[in-house]
């Protein structure tokens, strides 16, 4: 049994074929192992395609501007499954038009602040000093600027451009990131890890990237899937300023005003609309959580 | 030969503050207070001392980790504390620490694989498989089986993450390395295995390493020359063997005196010189010679002056009262080391 | 530390002059004015009205009057109720906001940090989801979905509370609640995530080493380090929540200054405006230096490089 | 003989990884007497400190799992099934512990006089008054003697000595009937060491508190412990008491690793070390885990399973050449 | 136990709580501008003439009797005795002389001066062209009798002066806060407000409540049996309706139309909808093509289903709208009427030239952001589109700036309302006068302006109907403006509300108003 002894280094060399784990192929088979946040994932996937293919699913019954005046706020039949909305058109259509509009918007902008925001906040708060209270301060600048001037000189000035809609919300989605970011990076930086990696001769850049954020991301990945919803929401008011989709298309935030509105005597124009904003809602935290808890090794339960 | 080493008056002091609201400064803790040494290259300096004498931080002070309060490091003719941030930086791919603390210098989110990587990729322009190549290489030289690739450093236990920070410090080739209490979680066989390897280093490759320790037998072993510190300053510096066998402080005799030895029977009839008094606060320590509290040969004198850091032919030492002790000594001399 | 604030708040006078000055040139850009009507005021009415109110001037002297006014602490009338000044208007609806955010705010700290610990106890198990659901009531239903819904339920069928008003504590429950459950969903969400990242660090063994009870664990030990995000967080959140009421407000007919934010904006309501916005702008200033102090009181290791 | 203060059996650990199972701890068995000093010498990674966490459960849970084994407190207690209630009255109060890693196992979030204070105010019915004067004589027995203000201060300020001190006061503050101190003294010079043990024997003379002692300095080891248990990939392969260990080795790995001890050796030349690396501990170990690096294996030492058997009176080895006297180890 | 609902205590003691929607801005009666501080002023002032609770004719308030010259262009008025100010000042001639000097001074600015422009050089002495107020047609014979002399005989007058700009103001307490023609001091709060009406105003917290008490030194104060009105501003309307259910509101401001199907099915009782004098109409830009051609203005406003709008969407039994003025305003009746003709409307596009609707840029409907707004646009929208192939887009903008962009007729079609000031055609049809400046449209038109002219000169009644008849021919027949429907105002009220009447004005004396609960009908 010689050879069994010689085997040792072999079995290393197994191991070498593996590629190397990282952060990001470990968090995804942990992942792959967290029945909700996979149930979130697929019904995100599920949600997504539904909302793309709206305009095949409508050609086949009924546009989502298709009234019917005989047939106001009819409730969930076999014509109309989930209901009429008060000009007799139908729910069901509206409200995957309207998932398309809010998923597109939601997650879009929330890419884009999160992104901003955490650069942002990282900058300021690794660097300090001078530059992260001057940073600071043009955050407090921008909280504090009447948001619903600022949006209506946008649309005033540059037109009900899809692109403006964005330009708003990333005026102000990405302030409240910034400001948790800077505040995780104050703690974060202090850490012996950062002081070891510094010692290291890593570029800030790098630290800051490679280091700090991964361990921060739980965070961001909580407050950003939070923040899908309260975009939604908002630019359902963008649309109320006029900035954003004009009627008769519609998004989830704006039939769900709607919907609040008739909750009374037309219940399914809330529920539908709100229980899928509630479902994608659901999915993105659980995906979320279970992201975090996916990129927090010591969390593993594998 | 310029040393490759100069520190020159270094001091680093960390301001005592109370209260949150009405903060006021109540003072410093000089933990480094005007340390002069030089090393040659290749040279391994033990650096030895009480518990909180200031010798992590006169190590991150020498790197740069923390930035000393005032003082001089030159690496090879490079005054480090005049560098811009970016010189600094890149120049620290010559210097490197291995931390006392290794798991909390460990990014949790980060596997072996990754932290060392990082170190690679820090200072060299390699591609991933020779890094994997080099990493396995490394993992090895320490102890640590590929297997451990993988993992994260929650999964390792205290020696084995001892061992990561090692590798991580000798990952981007430095010429410089100060060790604080590298191998104080290994077991004795690994220690040996490590202290080799550090030997080898410095010896082929000319690594300059400056050693923390509290294991005097380790220092005697490893280091060329030790250094012992006591409150923030260095009290003796001479060769290893000499300052282990013959220190000449009092604070290093009663060091060597305490060290324990692996023989259960000598061990235990063996008579140590303990040290009477409190140790003194780096926050006011006392008047001049900070060892007076404790020294059984202080007398009124000690308290007035800072002794300086004298020579005395085979090493040097920073007590008045050297030569009297000597004489005292050789009257009833008792064994040590 | 003290030196800290101090510079802070003399750091709030540039950081106001510059809100000022853009908030007074955005919104005199802003079409519209404060007299514009579907009914068309007669041009010479008109004239005479804004020689009143000094708004027949150059815009640069006006807000140079402006501010004169505002360094003597006068904010200026308002145009909407001509007969009150800003001043005063702040002075009656701030209390009110005040009230309602601190009671909402605490209502939102307190279950949002019970449920996100509760959930990090034992994360990914039904102890994990079911608070998490719980807390994403306040996002799924917006402000105007679900202060509605509570009046109905417990306003007009349980006849618990009360459907509006804001004088006895039956008036205030409801609103509470609605303006709370919002920032309860991102307080619990954000202490879950920063309560999990601390439970599993080794000074919580040490904790239990100790013999130190769950309760204890969490509440002496894990708590400080795990709300740090929340508090964070809790700038914004509050700053926000003292002047994002107006949909509660309305919904609860609070005589708050929620309203006066968006209403002076949609109204045109120059002076109010400014107002709102400069006594805002303080407010969140003011806020984040408290979250900055804050941070470094829970965290030992930051520290403050003024 | 009375019953022992701590008598495990059959303990089993494991940690269930995405890399497999990990074997940290496999089917040990030992026991504490009152008022004795066990030490644990060992093989980094072999287990020592799992051992001491999994009896009070400490471990992470998941991934950590005590596959079997009971751990008999005080000869009624089971500490491994016990409920967390009961536990939690003898946790920091009968038993205490010092953890290896001083610098993580602090909450840096609290100061430290809050931290020392602690395990007083939760079991006992002190004041705080009473309990901070308490924890400054405490901190003063280990050698920091500026305790009143160094209570206020956060852990990131002590250096790495005193906060392994600060822990040690933290354990010690009870007055326990158990102490298990992992490595608590590897960041001390000897004369704070030698002050330590000092504190701890006299407690012991005094409360007759049992301590599991796990060190990898020999000296400390050679001179503090009443009985050695010698730890090698999750196993204990040798038990005796202190001086049998250090005179008699009956394991080959025991007398390797008293090869290695540098004081015995010559400067300037190498370290003595054991070739080879330790075993994978999630791979599946027949036979003597030490067998791929062992001078005295043969083909059975890798087949055959082993058992830690006496070989001499109150001699406990591992090897099987030298159950069956195949070789003598004597130094 | 249950608790007594506020409605219930309120029947008991007579304390009125009235949904009012927004909050009033202010209570000077000469500078307010809106319904909601008219009902609030109403009830603290009192004019020379005061309104029937029931159609709102011409009653004697401070006037007991009046005479009207031959001409018709002199009122002479002989105020009583016994009316009062609230701090006990007798309500005298000079008093009125003074509220109407104060109002025509262009230094306050009041918006609603016009009002008085029937007078004899009023609107002079507003622009400055006349200096000296005594050449204003106003004239004190003695402290009890007071004269007005108007520009030309205007049959409606005597209902123009229930309106609030003819309110009395007491000038002492205005001097003593502020210079007469001074905007916006102090006088009209709390504490400092005197008046001559039926209440004394008690307390006003902005966006809370305003509380009006009985006053014991008005003339008629035997009658008022109303102890206390309680004004609460909700300017949600869903938030009112719900205050109402919860027994919180004798009456609401609106209802929201998603309820009124529910109550007039479930509490016929309780929702009362009542007419107003108000047309929701569409302005279209007469300027800028496709809407210059008149035979596409046809079209679109003849492809309007307005029945289906009235029946389906807004459902609060508004009428449909085929003219702009509202039927039945004092006796008028518009003989002009747009068709509903969807078959006439394509032909008439195909005529304009975009058979089909091909070839029409696309029409920009423009609203103010507003869910009933917004419905109706999609309606019509939809119906234009398919009545007529057109590609409609609808544009929302914010209040102010809808307001902007309309004033700047910077559009192509717009939403717009009108309610009219008094009882009278022209109220409406002086809007689109050219160079009017709620005209809004560009459009212009000689013989209308001619017309609306001459029946301001008419003493007829008769004839000066049959004028508008003709000015609203002519409107009809070029149709700068599209109507859709006449309002209604839906509201809800508790029974034991008595002495209040539906009127087109939604006007009531708040003075013959009493509570009154009928036993055993709740719930
Ligand atoms: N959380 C974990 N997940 C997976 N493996 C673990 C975990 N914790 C410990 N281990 C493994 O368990 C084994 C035993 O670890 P332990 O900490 O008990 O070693 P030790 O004997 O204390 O070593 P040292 O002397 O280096 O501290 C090690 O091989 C380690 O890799
Ligand atoms: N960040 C800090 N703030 C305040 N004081 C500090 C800080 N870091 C270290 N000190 C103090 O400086 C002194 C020296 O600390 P240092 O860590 O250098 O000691 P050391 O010699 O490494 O001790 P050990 O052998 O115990 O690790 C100690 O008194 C310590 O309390
Ligand atoms: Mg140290
Ligand atoms: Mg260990």
């Amino acid at each position: 049994m010689e050879s069994t002894l010689k085997e040792q280094p072999a079995s290393e060399t197994q191991v070498d074929i593996r590629p190397p784990s990282s952060l990001w192929r470990d968090a995804w088979i942990r992942l792959s192992k967290n029945k909700m946040a996979l149930m979130g994932l697929w019904f995100l996937i599920l949600l997504i395609l539904f909302a793309l293919s709206a305009p095949i699913i409508a050609s086949r019954t009924y546009a989502y501007d298709k009234q019917d005046l005989s047939m106001t706020s009819a409730p969930p039949s076999g014509r109309h499954w989930l209901g009429t909305d008060v000009l007799g058109r139908d729910l069901a259509i509206r409200i995957l038009y309207g998932a398309q509009v809010s998923l597109a918007v939601g997650l879009a902008a929330t890419i884009v602040a999160i992104t901003i925001g955490v650069l942002y906040g990282s900058i300021a708060g690794f660097i300090g000093g001078k530059l992260d209270s001057m940073m600071m301060r043009f955050v407090d600048i921008m909280y504090s600027l009447p948001f619903t001037i600022f949006v209506i000189l946008l649309m005033v000035f540059y037109g009900r451009k899809f692109v403006n809609l964005f330009l708003a919300i990333g005026a102000v989605e990405w302030l409240t990131m910034a400001r948790v970011v800077r505040g995780q990076m104050l703690s974060l930086k202090r850490q012996e890890f950062v002081e070891a990696a510094f010692a290291l001769g890593l570029r800030r850049r790098r630290i800051i990237l490679r280091h700090i954020i991964p361990n921060m991301l739980g965070i961001i990945i909580i407050y950003a899937t939070l923040s899908v919803p309260s975009i939604m929401l908002l630019e359902a008011f963008l649309s109320f300023l006029g900035l954003g989709i004009q009627p008769p298309m519609c998004s989830l935030g704006v039939l769900i005003e709607e919907g609040a509105r008739n909750m009374e005597e037309s219940p399914w124009m809330l529920v539908f609309p709100a229980a899928v904003f509630s479902l994608t809602l659901f999915s993105l935290n659980f995906l979320g959580d279970g992201l975090r808890d996916a990129l927090d090794p010591r969390a593993s339960k594998d | 030969m310029n040393p490759f080493l100069q520190i020159r008056e270094l001091k680093t002091h960390f301001p005592i503050s109370k209260g949150i609201i009405f903060q006021r400064e109540v003072g410093k803790v000089k933990a480094v207070d005007g340390v002069n040494l030089e090393l040659q290259q290749g040279e391994i300096l033990g650096l030895v001392g009480e518990s909180g004498c200031g010798k992590s931080t006169l190590g991150r002070s020498i790197l740069h980790i923390i930035r000393p309060t005032s003082g001089q490091v030159l690496l090879d003719g490079v005054n480090l504390t005049l560098l811009e941030p970016e010189a600094l930086r890149s120049a620290r791919k010559d210097f490197q620490m291995i931390f006392q603390d290794p798991y909390a210098t460990l990014n949790p989110r980060m596997t072996v694989y990754d932290t060392l990587a990082e170190a690679f990729r820090a200072h060299f322009k390699v591609k991933g498989n020779a890094i994997k190549a080099e990493v396995v290489q490394l993992l090895g030289k320490v102890g640590l089986p590929a297997s451990a690739l993988n993992k994260y450093p929650h999964e390792f236990s205290g020696g084995q993450r001892q061992r990561i920070a090692i590798a991580r410090a000798l990952a981007v080739k430095p010429k410089l390395i100060v060790a604080d209490e590298p191998v104080s979680a290994l077991d004795v066989s690994v220690q040996a295995q490590i202290i080799n390897l550090l030997a080898k280093l410095c010896r082929e490759l000319g690594l300059t390493l400056i050693f923390i320790s509290h294991d005097l037998s380790v220092v005697k072993h490893i280091a060329d020359r030790v250094a012992v510190m006591y409150l923030g300053k260095i009290v003796e510096l001479g060769p290893a063997v000499t300052v282990v066998e013959r220190p000449l402080m009092p604070y290093t005799k009663a060091l060597v005196s305490a060290v324990p030895i692996p023989d259960p029977v000598l061990e235990k009839s063996r008579k140590r010189m303990l040290l009477t008094g409190d140790p003194p606060s780096p926050i006011n320590p006392p008047s001049g010679c900070p060892f007076r509290t404790r020294c059984p040969y202080a007398i009124e004198k000690c308290a007035q002056v800072v002794p300086p850091l004298e020579d005395f032919g085979t090493q040097f030492a920073a007590c008045i009262r050297i030569r009297e002790i000597q004489g005292l000594e050789s009257v009833g001399s008792s064994r040590a080391g | 530390m003290l030196r800290y604030i101090a510079k802070r708040l003399l750091g709030m006078i540039p950081v106001l002059l510059i809100i000022s000055s853009l908030t007074f040139f955005m919104i005199h850009k802003a079409p519209g004015g404060p007299f514009s009507k579907d009914k068309q005021v007669s041009p010479e009415v008109l004239k005479n009205i804004e020689k009143h109110y000094w708004l027949d001037r150059p815009i640069p002297v006006q807000y140079l009057h402006y501010m004169g006014n505002v360094l003597k602490g006068d904010l200026g009338p308002s145009f909407k109720y001509p007969s009150r000044t800003v001043n005063e208007l702040i002075a009656d609806s701030f209390p009110v906001s005040l009230e309602l955010g601190c009671y909402a705010l605490l209502f939102a700290m307190f279950v949002g940090v019970i449920l996100g610990s509760l959930a990090s106890l034992r994360p990914n198990t039904i102890f994990d989801y079911a608070p998490m659901s719980l807390s994403m009531i306040g996002i799924c239903a917006p402000t105007f979905v679900i202060g509605p819904i509570l009046v109905l339920v417990f306003g007009n069928y349980f006849k618990w509370f009360n459907t509006g008003g804001w004088d006895s504590a039956r008036d205030k429950v409801l609103p509470v609640i609605t303006l709370g459950l919002y920032y309860c969903a991102y307080i619990a969400r954000l202490s879950r995530g920063g309560m999990l990242e601390i439970m599993n660090q080794d000074f919580i063994r040490t904790a239990r080493a100790k013999g130190a009870s769950t309760f204890r664990v969490i509440v002496l030990h894990a708590m400080r380090g795990g709300v740090l995000p929340v508090v964070s967080f809790l700038g914004p959140a509050a700053a926000g929540i003292i002047t994002g009421s107006f949909v509660v407000e309305k919904i609860f007919r609070i005589p708050g200054l929620g309203r006066f934010f968006v209403e002076s904006a949609f109204g045109r309501d120059y002076t109010m405006m400014m107002g709102t916005v400069l006594f805002y702008a303080f407010f969140v200033i003011l806020f984040n230096l408290v979250v900055d102090v804050v941070q470094t009181w829970l965290n030992p290791k930051i520290t403050i490089d003024s | 003989m009375a019953t022992p203060l701590l008598q495990v059996d059959d303990l089993a650990v494991s940690f269930h990884t995405r890399n497999g199972i990990v074997r940290a701890v496999r089917n040990i068995s030992f026991q504490v007497n009152r008022g004795e000093t066990l030490g644990i010498v060992g093989e980094s990674g072999s287990g020592k400190s799992v051992c001491c966490y999994s009896l009070l459960r400490l471990l992470p849970m998941p991934p950590g799992r005590i596959e079997s084994g009971k751990a008999i407190f005080d000869g009624s207690m089971d500490l491994l099934s016990a409920s967390i209630r009961d536990l939690n009255k003898v946790r920091g109060k009968r038993i205490s512990m010092i953890f290896q890693d001083p610098m993580t196992s602090l909450n840096p979030y609290l100061k430290v006089g809050q931290q020392i204070m602690e395990p007083l105010l939760i079991h006992g019915s002190t004041t705080k008054a009473a309990a901070r004067a308490q924890a400054i004589e405490m901190l003063k027995s280990v050698g920091i003697h500026d305790g009143e203000q160094r209570m206020e201060a956060y852990p990131h300020q002590f250096s790495g000595g005193m906060r392994q001190r600060v822990m040690i006061a933290m354990a010690l503050i009870t007055k326990p009937d158990l102490l298990i101190a992992d490595e608590p003294t590897t960041a001390l010079d000897v004369t704070v060491q030698a002050q330590i043990l000092e504190l701890i024997k006299k407690m012991q003379g005094e409360l007759g508190t049992a301590v599991i002692f796990i060190s990898h300095d020999m000296g400390v080891v050679a001179g503090f412990c009443d009985r050695v248990n010698v730890m090698y990939a999750g196993k204990i392969v040798e038990s005796a008491g202190t001086q049998k260990i250090f005179e008699e080795p009956q394991h080959p790995y025991n007398k390797a690793l008293q090869k290695s001890i540098p004081s015995l050796q010559q400067k300037g030349k190498e370290l003595f070390t054991i070739e080879g690396l330790p075993p994978d501990l999630a791979g599946d170990l027949r036979g003597c885990p030490f067998a791929p690096r062992c001078a005295y294996a043969v083909d059975y030492c890798r087949r055959d399973p082993v058992e830690l058997l006496e070989t001499r009176p109150g001699h406990y080895s591992a090897c099987l050449r030298v159950q069956r006297k195949e070789i003598t180890l004597q130094s | 136990g249950k608790r007594v609902t506020r409605v219930e205590a309120g029947d008991q003691t007579q304390v009125y709580h009235r949904g009012n929607g927004a909050d009033p801005s202010d209570l000077d009666p000469q500078l307010i501008t809106g319904d909601i501080e008219h009902h609030i002023v109403s009830s603290l002032l009192e004019g020379l003439v005061a309104e029937d609770p029931k159609d709102l004719h011409p009653v004697p308030g401070v006037a007991e009797r009046w005479e009207i010259s031959e001409d018709g262009k002199t009122y002479t008025f002989y105020l009583r005795k016994n009316a009062r100010w609230s701090n006990g000042d007798a309500v005298t001639a000079d008093d009125f002389y003074k509220s109407y000097q104060r109002i025509l001074s262009p230094g306050l600015g009041s918006e609603y001066n016009y009002m008085l422009f029937v007078v004899e050089n009023a609107e002079e002495f507003n622009t400055e062209k006349v200096k000296d107020f005594k050449q204003v047609g106003f004239q004190v014979i003695d402290p009890y009798t007071f004269q007005v002399k108007l520009k030309n005989s205007t049959p409606y007058f005597l209902s123009l002066i229930t309106h609030p700009s003819w309110y009395p103001v007491h000038m002492p307490t205005i001097l003593k806060f502020g210079k007469m023609d001074e905007r916006g001091t102090r006088w009209t709060r709390p504490g400092n407000f005197v008046g001559n009406g039926a209440f004394r105003l008690s307390e006003w917290k902005v966006n809370n409540v305003l509380v009006v008490t009985n006053s014991p030194t008005y003339w008629d104060a035997k009658v008022v049996r109303l102890k206390e009105i309680r004004f609460y501003p909700t300017d949600n309307q869903d938030a009112e309706e719900r205050s109402f259910r919860a027994g919180q509101l004798h009456s609401t401001y609106e209802v929201p139309l998603t309820k009124i199907e529910v109550y007039k099915k479930q509490y016929p009782d309780l929702i009362h909808i009542d007419p107003l004098l108000s047309t929701y109409f569409y302005r279209v830009n007469v300027k800028k093509p496709p809407m210059d051609n008149l035979k596409l203005r046809k079209a679109l406003a003849m492809a309007i289903d307005r029945e289906l709008i009235v029946e389906k969407i807004r459902r609060g039994g508004e009428l449909p709208a085929y003219n702009l003025t509202p039927p039945g305003t004092a006796g008028y009746t518009a003989r002009a009427q747009i068709k509903k003709d969807f078959a006439g409307a394509k032909k008439l596009l195909a005529e304009a030239g975009y058979p089909d609707g091909k070839g029409c840029p696309p029409i920009e409907i423009l609203i103010n952001t507003h869910e009933a707004h917004k419905t109706i646009a999609e309606a019509i929208q939809s119906m234009w589109k398919e009545n007529l192939g057109l590609e409609v887009t609808i544009a929302n903008q914010e209040w102010k700036v809808y307001l902007d962009t309309q004033k700047r007729i910077d559009y192509q079609v717009c939403r717009a309302g009108w309610s009219g000031d008094y009882v009278d055609p022209n109220s409406f049809l002086d809007l689109f006068l050219t160079g009017g400046g709620n005209n809004e449209t560009g459009w212009s038109n000689k013989e209308y302006d001619n017309l609306i002219a001459e029946a301001g000169r008419t003493g007829d009644q008769q004839k000066r109907m049959e004028v508008f008849q003709k000015a609203e021919a002519i409107l009809m027949d070029e149709l700068p403006i599209i109507p859709i429907y006449f309002y209604t105002r839906p509201v809800l009220r508790q029974p034991s509300l008595k002495g209040y009447y539906p009127n087109i004005l939604d006007l009531h004396p708040f003075k013959w108003v009493y509570l009154e609960s009928t036993p055993g009908k709740k719930e």
